[in-house]
């Protein structure tokens, strides 16, 4: 019993564990894009409109 | 026992907090004991794992809000905490429309900067904070906005008299509720003081802060009738004389089992 | 032995769960700054530029 206990447990967890890894993955790769994103911004910004402000 | 026993007693306490805090009852007083050695954090070998993932779960969180420009390195660590709620329980506003805190984020920030005087490493820290804000929200949500009456309630019991004054010149409704109910004293009363009164919120109990208050007024009472003003009051009673608190705890906690025999549930 | 074993799984689990969902919460931050960084850009380069292209 004991022994299955454990085995059920350490599934739980191996699939919450994925399921971390895989949501992960999506946020990094919206994190990289975020980040193009902003440089993007402030190059345009800087190329073009020198005196804004990048956030306005 | 790991080498540093400290960091395993404060994770065996907060995962209390986060998950059994209801029952447990000497949670706070547990954690804050200045020596914590001969405390055997209770499976130990599993808190590595769980501590891995808090750690984790920290800087993720705080990651993604530096990536967002919410936050950066400079930013106070009180801050980054309410930014970092705020992203975990879905209530991050725009960046655009970031304006100055309301009242519910004082009320964190109050419970936050309390809480670092205590805890000294971030993630325990974050984690206690969350914990704290999370189970009294849960636990208490409901009751806290009849706190006021409760109040009344059980001055009229202990000193009619200093109510009836109260209600005189009007200065019920301008008590420092919000500093009373919904910051747990926090930026009010000592660190020691605050930990024996949060002690009894975790373990299950927010009417701890209704005698609390009692006992405060009832302790200043010749202060208090000598003012005529409501925001005399609230002034005084915002800036408390610090010297007296253990006292006032004390009482307070005593005048509680008064009122609610022994009151492990009186919510 | 058995209480000891489960007590520790689900704590374990709890943690790991929550730190899934601590993810899920920032991909979606992430996703809703992006849009509002989109809308942004496109707002103003259909204001300053209104023949390039956005992406450009």
């Amino acid at each position: 019993l004991l022994e299955n206990v454990k085995n059920q447990a350490t599934e739980q967890l191996q699939a919450s564990e994925s399921r971390y890894l895989a949501q992960k993955q999506i946020a990094q790769a919206l994190q990289l894009e975020l980040l193009e994103l902003y440089s993007k911004i402030e190059l345009k910004t800087m190329n073009t409109w020198p005196i804004s402000d990048p956030n306005s | 026992m790991a080498d540093d026993p400290q960091r395993n007693f404060r994770s065996a306490y907060y995962e209390k907090m986060g998950f059994r805090g209801v029952e447990e009852k000497k949670s706070l007083e547990i954690l804050l004991k200045d020596n914590p050695l001969g405390v055997v954090p209770p499976h130990s070998d599993s808190q590595a794992l769980v501590s891995q993932y808090r750690l984790q779960q920290f800087e993720d969180v705080s990651g993604a809000l530096r990536a967002m420009r919410f936050t950066h390195p400079s930013t106070p660590s009180t801050e980054l905490y309410l930014r970092m709620h705020q992203l975990e329980s879905n209530r991050l506003p725009r960046r655009a429309q970031l304006s100055a805190p309301d009242t519910e984020d004082e009320n964190f920030l109050a419970v936050a900067m309390a809480m670092e005087e205590i805890i000294d490493d971030p993630v325990d820290c974050y984690w206690l904070i969350r914990g704290f804000v999370n189970q009294f929200r849960i636990k208490f949500g409901d009751s806290i906005p009849h706190l006021p009456k409760s109040l009344e309630h059980f001055l009229s019991l202990e000193d009619a008299a200093l109510l009836s004054y109260l209600r005189t010149i009007g200065a019920l409704p301008g008590l420092p509720f919000d500093l009373w109910f919904r910051r747990c004293f926090a930026g009010g009363l000592p660190e020691s003081s605050l930990q024996r009164v949060w002690d009894k919120v975790i373990s299950g109990s927010c009417k701890i802060l209704v005698f609390v208050a009692v006992e405060i007024l009832l302790s200043y009472k010749i202060v208090i009738m000598g003012f005529n003003h409501p925001e005399a009051v609230h002034n005084f009673l915002s800036n408390l004389p610090q010297e007296n608190t253990e006292a006032i705890v004390t009482k307070a906690i005593e005048l509680w089992h008064k009122h609610c025999g022994t009151p492990t549930h009186a919510v």
